[in-house]
């Protein structure tokens, strides 16, 4: 008997220690604890109904069993009931308009995209966060330092994620500051969180991204304004300069990247990589919506395909590796368009007409 | 594996594909071939090729093939699930920095095999299965209004199971995730035939799902015995008819959806890629459009069995019946417009969240319904705690508390704590488990003694019942406290070993459930070795719905005459005035068998085999040779036959025996 | 005995009627003309009204063959017919509205930032 | 005799036909319009994704440079004319003229492979030019909806020749009828479906 005991009191240890980890029921931010609140309160008002559900579902089969030695309250006709449909409908229909109720008001309030300035906090701090394949780089563009795999914050000021992607999607989740936000490419999704507390809290991509998924962790470092200063000279006096070539290179698979920092980030290369165009043979993702509204590159922007493509340069195998797919080829397109200018579905004079579109 | 040339007869499929390396494949592979050659030896030996070709492989008898889908259902479980036992041996071992024992490439695999198996080979069978056996029966018509289209739907399941199954030996399967997002799953970042043979064989078997969604409901529509109104239908043939408009308006988006995907993987389209202005939202969007109502399609069926055992083991009948039919058609309409609830973290503005949000809410409300009301089924009622009774309490109760977690993702700031969470998988898990696979037993319990004539083994049934139940709540309730800590699914390694204990014990509970399994397998050999002590007339439960007016099992025809119907749960009004059969016998009409379905669905198998592997010259024949014997089929005018009245006279009078 | 056959066939009634073949054809080749017409001829019309009177013939032309050349009425198969046409434009209006209102509004959130302004403008020309 | 000899048991199968549903009909009209219908949500699906993906062109080629309304017009007016001579079959097959009604068919299939005709040679010239499938979304988007389309066309003209044939065989027997009435639901979809691509692909983004 004592035996068990001592095997049980392991187990309830081995509970206890991990009770520290319960990220989202013991948040460390202002979103966090909004969204446990939220979860809890969700929780409490299904309760009133899930509870009797389940003492009846056991209790009614019990007391009705047909071995009862009392049988008089069987009543083989009792199948319909005005009160009870009213209460079984009723009941539901108010909890989940107190529920419909609280996820209008929060869903509002937690929008992701909703910066944090009500909390009044303090000065908001910038973080570009881009997934590659697989590692997290943040880059901080206030500051013009990048870290890979390793997030620093400062305690009490509202952080303003930007996100993107290389390739795949992502999730960008820190379960102890609240909500995720995928990430993905050629897009930029937004996400703002704030920590209350000093510590050090995991984060992860939280969508399974290939190969490398299961090592798309870091570490968020939360810290006192002095110790985040410090956190960024660091990096500045011990990184190497991120321009467009480093990060070519850095984008390129790897799996379990250790921590590394960058002194200097090159202007403006987040919006590159949400427009896919940091190596300088493609167009930009901008450009590519502006010259759609006006109706594209016409037919002669036919033979300009390599200039658009970005995913096939980043096929990778089954483990991660990059292989080579076969490549665009443009001149042939190039070729069939110049010798077969007699086309009765082409351009018309009707091209002329794009300018009075728009 | 680098890129591989394609030569012109094998396409790209060389040697290097045989899995030969890996040591568990080619175990496994041992054991299905010796597994598979005894049961060749068995069967010449005892001489049934040709009753297994005749009775069962071209039969169209809708029972017939409902069992048939139970037994793919049955056999694709157990791959599934030991899917499911290797991923949890694996989390269990691979926690601070240790790598566990399946690679990360093969890991990415199982998750994805599992996911796929479960829902589309497993789920989706029993639950054809179970409306392919007994909607029929309940609406007094002797086969469904597609005979042969029925057999066709069922072997073209199987050829998509085998094209799974073919994978795992040949080449690899996909490394996605069960639904496949792209940009992940498209030509550039899942080269290799994995993804494809996920493509190919969803493909095939959702042309049979298709097909046999649109016969269900021709055979609703038009088959039901003379006199049954609407109204009078048994609540499973209400809810095998929404099932069945689910599937045909929701399958054909995940046909489309799969196929444009295809289209971008074999032809360079653009429609889901990052670049050419593809967008990989809207492959979420619409997969999810089919997405959302399949989780629906598995369920509602399940509603109907747990209505029929609960009215027949309280001797009441189903209280609130026409509650019950307008919470099962609200619920089929709903469930096409809550899908954005499963990407809440993809961006969207804070008002279409909370639409999807309150909608998703909103279907609570007739699911709770429906489970009030089988709760007043049993209220003042005669409650027989039989075998399906276990199975519908352990329902209740766990559907229940899946329900409820569910709510709670539904709320969508809550979801972007919880969202790709182990809370998630013990979700989902929660109600198919808890919903699905609970009540496909309940099913399996209570319609058996009508499909073989004798009941299953009572001890053997309770043994599986309870390490099911409990081997649940092991296995999932430390997944939900994994996913409150915030811990991701999918992962094949981590670094914090606080999580190991609870990986520990969902690990257990996968053993206790394998148990369970064990013994389902164990009693349904008891029962068939004892089946003469647990033989049983036509109406063992003293049920309320037609199917028990037949002999169990019922002849080809299920019912010797027409049946006049007069209102709901006719078979009980009927017992109550003493109903028996006339003897004046009469030919019926049947369809023949045939094999055209078992060819063209072959077919269909080789042919997704060498589009996964660009053998593009076996693609053409197969695909010709399909349409050619589809063609050749409609040359057969020849399709139906009459059973002499002596032969119904003889065939009844050995019914009355048992 | 093929008169007999057919005469027994239970829809004959709903394969239609001469007249209503050729009112059916006339219809649609009105309801066809009018906007290749409209487009071809490149009439001055405002653009949205333009695209509004397409899609709206095209409504109305796809009805008309659902009556004339379908035969889809509340009495053939007992509304059955009917019942899930009406189904399946639900489905239809919900896959269609849904998608694009769900893309759209994830494509204004996530679009590169230095679009917004342009974006925006868009947004103000229609609200 | 031909192998239907189960017609001639007709008195008995009024009795004891194994369709002996709720209205005694086959099953098979409304079986199969259940399955236009879950055909109609596959356009719907691929009309959402031109809705979303049609405006993208990726530096190529878009509607105002490829799509000649002159060139649909004539594919459309194709396509209605055979919708309207298969009305004509269908009623010479209701008054049991077999070889008009076969006549109508054969004009309906000519019709039906001058329209695929037209628009192979449409993609044919498309890809010519560099615009092909490849080149953007919306020319993804353009072909899989249009390709799928003029499949479904094709299908119908293999379908039209077998029943062709078969009516050739057996006559306007019930079980031809019955077909004859399903490839005439097929056939008028198609072109209903057809509206829906020349007003939203091809007009709406001439304007």
């Amino acid at each position: 008997m004592f035996k068990y005991i001592k095997y049980l009191l392991a187990l309830a240890g081995a509970f206890a220690l991990s009770g520290c980890q319960y990220h989202i029921l013991s948040p460390q931010g202002w979103v966090g604890i909004q969204e446990r609140n939220l979860l809890v309160i969700a929780t409490l008002l299904m309760l009133i109904i899930i509870i009797p559900v389940l003492i009846m579902a056991v209790y009614f089969p019990l007391k009705y069993r047909a071995d009862r030695s009392d049988l008089s309250d069987y009543d083989p006709t009792f199948e319909h009931s005005n009160k009870i449909e009213v209460a079984v409908w009723g009941i539901p229909i108010l909890i989940t308009a107190a529920l419909g109720w609280y996820t209008y008001v929060y869903t509002h309030r937690l929008d992701p995209y909703r910066p944090l300035d009500h909390l009044q906090a303090g000065i908001p701090i910038e973080v570009d966060a881009v997934s590659l394949d697989w590692k997290w780089l943040f880059i901080y563009p206030e500051f013009g330092v990048a870290s890979v795999n390793e997030l620093a914050v400062p305690v009490g000021r509202p952080v303003n994620f930007r996100l993107t992607s290389s390739t795949v999607m992502n999730t960008l989740s820190i379960p102890a500051l609240g909500g995720m936000v995928y990430s993905m490419a050629g897009m930029e999704t937004q996400l703002h969180l704030v920590a209350d507390a000093p510590g050090v809290f995991p984060g992860r991509s939280a969508h399974y991204s290939g190969p490398g998924f299961s090592h798309m962790t870091f570490d968020t470092l939360s810290m006192s304004d002095a110790d985040f200063n410090s956190w960024i000279a660091n990096a500045k006096s011990d990184g190497t300069d991120l321009g467009r070539e480093t990060y070519l290179t850095l984008e390129k698979p790897s799996i379990a990247d250790p921590v590394r920092y960058f002194a200097t980030v090159e202007d403006g290369l987040f919006d590159h990589v949400v427009e896919m165009c940091v190596d300088g043979g493609t167009v930009c993702a901008g450009q590519i919506m502006t010259q759609d509204k006006t109706g594209g590159g016409g037919i002669a922007g036919v033979p300009n395909a390599a200039a658009y493509s970005y995913d096939s340069k980043r096929a990778i195998d089954g483990f991660g590796a990059l292989i080579d797919l076969p490549t665009l080829n443009p001149e042939a397109f190039y070729e069939a368009f110049l010798n077969s200018p007699d086309y009765i579905c082409g351009p018309s004079a009707r091209k002329e007409a794009v300018s009075h579109v728009n | 594996m680098s890129i591989e040339t394609i030569s012109p007869l094998f396409g790209r499929l060389s040697l290097d594909w045989i899995p030969y390396q890996e040591p568990i494949l080619v175990g496994t592979f041992a054991a299905v071939a010796v597994g598979g050659f005894a049961v060749l030896v068995l069967m010449t030996y005892y001489g049934l090729w040709g009753s297994f070709w005749r009775d069962w492989v071209t039969s169209v008898d809708h029972k017939k093939i409902g069992i048939m889908y139970m037994v793919l259902g049955f056999i694709m479980m157990v791959r599934g699930f030991a899917d499911a036992l290797m991923m949890r041996a694996q989390q269990a071992l691979a926690a601070g920095g240790a790598e566990g024992y399946l690679p990360q490439h093969h890991f990415d695999q199982v998750f994805t095999a599992h996911g796929v198996i479960m829902i589309f080979f497993v789920a989706m069978a029993f639950v054809t299965g179970i409306m392919n056996f007994v909607m029929p029966t309940q609406i007094g018509a002797r086969d469904v209004a597609f005979p042969f289209l029925n057999n066709f739907s069922f072997w073209m399941t199987v050829a998509g199971a085998l094209l799974v199954n073919i994978s795992l030996f040949v080449g690899e399967f996909a490394r996605v995730g069960w639904l496949a997002f792209p940009p992940l799953s498209g030509a550039s970042f899942s080269t290799g035939p994995g993804m494809d043979y996920y493509l190919w064989s969803l493909q095939i078997a959702g042309v049979g799902t298709t097909l046999s969604g649109i016969n269900l409901i021709a055979t609703i529509v038009k088959m039901r015995a003379p006199g049954m109104k609407m109204m009078d239908m048994p609540v499973f043939t209400w809810t095998a008819l929404a099932t069945n408009v689910l599937i045909v308006a929701a399958f054909p988006v995940l046909t489309a959806t799969l196929a444009l995907l295809t289209l971008d993987r074999y032809f360079g389209m653009h429609f889901f890629t990052n670049d050419f202005g593809g967008n990989p939202m809207m492959y979420i969007n619409l997969i999810w459009i089919w997405g959302h109502p399949e989780v629906y399609i598995l369920i509602i069926p399940i509603f109907g069995v747990i209505s029929e055992v609960v009215a027949t083991f309280s001797g009441k009948p189903l209280f609130g019946y026409k509650t019950m039919v307008w919470a099962t058609a609200c619920i089929m309409v709903l469930s096409f417009i809550v899908w954005l609830h499963h990407f809440f973290t993809m961006g969207s503005g804070a008002n279409v969240n909370t639409f999807f949000g309150i909608t998703t809410m909103i279907i609570a409300v007739p699911t709770g319904v429906k489970i009030f009301n089988w709760l007043f089924t049993m209220y003042k009622g005669r409650v027989r705690l039989e075998l399906p009774m276990y199975w519908t309490i352990g329902f209740l109760v766990t559907f229940t508390i899946g329900g409820m977690t569910g709510v709670l993702l539904a709320v969508p700031p809550v979801d972007f704590q919880l969202h790709n969470t182990l809370f998630l998988v013990a979700h989902f898990h929660n109600v198919i488990i808890g919903g699905v696979v609970f009540g496909v037993y309940a099913a399996v319990t209570y319609w058996w003694p009508k499909a073989f004539g004798f009941k299953l083994n009572d001890t053997w049934g309770k043994r599986s019942f309870w390490f099911w139940f409990v081997g649940f709540y092991f296995a999932f309730m430390p997944l939900y406290a994994l996913g409150l800590m915030g811990v991701t699914r999918r992962i094949n390694q981590y670094p914090d070993p606080a999580w190991q204990p609870y990986f520990i014990i969902a690990a257990f509970g996968a053993v206790l459930i394998l148990l369970g399994i064990l013994s389902t397998f164990i009693g349904f050999y008891v029962s068939v070795r004892d089946r003469k002590a647990l033989a049983c007339g036509g109406d063992p439960w003293n049920a309320r719905t037609l199917e028990w007016a037949t002999q169990s099992p019922p002849a080809p025809y299920n019912f010797p005459h027409d049946i006049q119907v007069r209102g709901r749960d006719e078979f009980w009004r009927m017992k109550q005035d003493g109903f028996v059969w006339s003897t004046a016998y009469q030919p019926i009409h049947m369809p023949k068998g045939t094999a055209t379905g078992v060819y063209i669905a072959g077919f269909a198998l080789v042919f997704g085999f060498a589009m996964v592997w660009y053998i593009w010259w076996l693609a053409t024949l197969s695909f010709v040779a399909m349409v050619a014997i589809g063609i050749g089929h409609t040359f057969n005018y020849n399709r139906d036959y009459y059973i002499p009245a002596q032969d119904v006279a003889a065939t009844e009078a050995k019914g009355a025996v048992t | 005995m093929l008169a007999k056959t057919h005469n027994g066939h239970g829809a004959a009634k709903d394969h239609g009627t001469m007249a209503q073949l050729m009112i059916g054809f006339g219809l649609a080749a009105l309801l066809t003309i009018i906007p290749f017409v409209l487009i071809i001829a490149e009439v001055a019309i405002a653009r949205t009204t333009l695209i509004g009177i397409i899609m709206g013939l095209g409504a109305v032309q796809i009805v008309v063959h659902l009556v004339y050349f379908l035969h889809v009425n509340r009495s053939t198969e007992q509304g059955w017919t009917l019942f899930a046409s009406i189904f399946a434009v639900l489905i239809l209006v919900i896959v269609l509205a849904g998608s694009l209102w769900v893309m759209r509004n994830m494509n204004e959130n996530m679009m590169p930032m230095h679009d917004m302004d342009h974006m925006t403008s868009l947004q103000s020309q229609q609200g | 005799m031909t192998p239907l000899d189960s017609t001639q048991l007709a008195p008995v199968m009024a009795v004891n036909d194994h369709d002996h549903g709720a209205d005694h009909g086959s099953p098979t009209q409304i079986g199969f319009w259940i399955y236009l219908m879950s055909d109609c949500i596959i356009f719907g699906a691929l009309f959402a994704t031109y809705a979303v993906l049609g405006g993208r062109y990726a530096g190529g080629p878009g509607p105002l440079d490829l799509f000649e309304p002159e060139f649909v017009a004539v594919e459309t007016a194709l396509l209605l004319f055979s919708s309207v001579t298969f009305g004509l079959a269908m009623l010479q097959a209701v008054k049991g003229n077999l070889n008009r009604t076969l006549v109508w068919l054969a004009v309906t299939g000519v019709l039906g492979a001058g329209f695929i005709g037209m628009e192979l040679y449409e993609f044919r010239h498309l890809i010519h030019i560099g615009a092909g499938p490849d080149r953007s979304a919306f020319l993804s988007a353009f072909f899989a909806l249009v390709g799928t389309h003029g499949l479904h066309v094709t299908g119908g003209i293999i379908w039209l020749v077998t029943l062709m044939v078969q009516i050739k065989m057996h006559g306007l027997i019930d079980a031809n009828m019955r077909r004859l009435v399903t490839l005439s639901m097929f056939w008028h979809f198609l072109d209903l479906i057809w509206i829906g691509v020349f007003s939203f692909v091809y007009l709406v983004r001439l304007v």
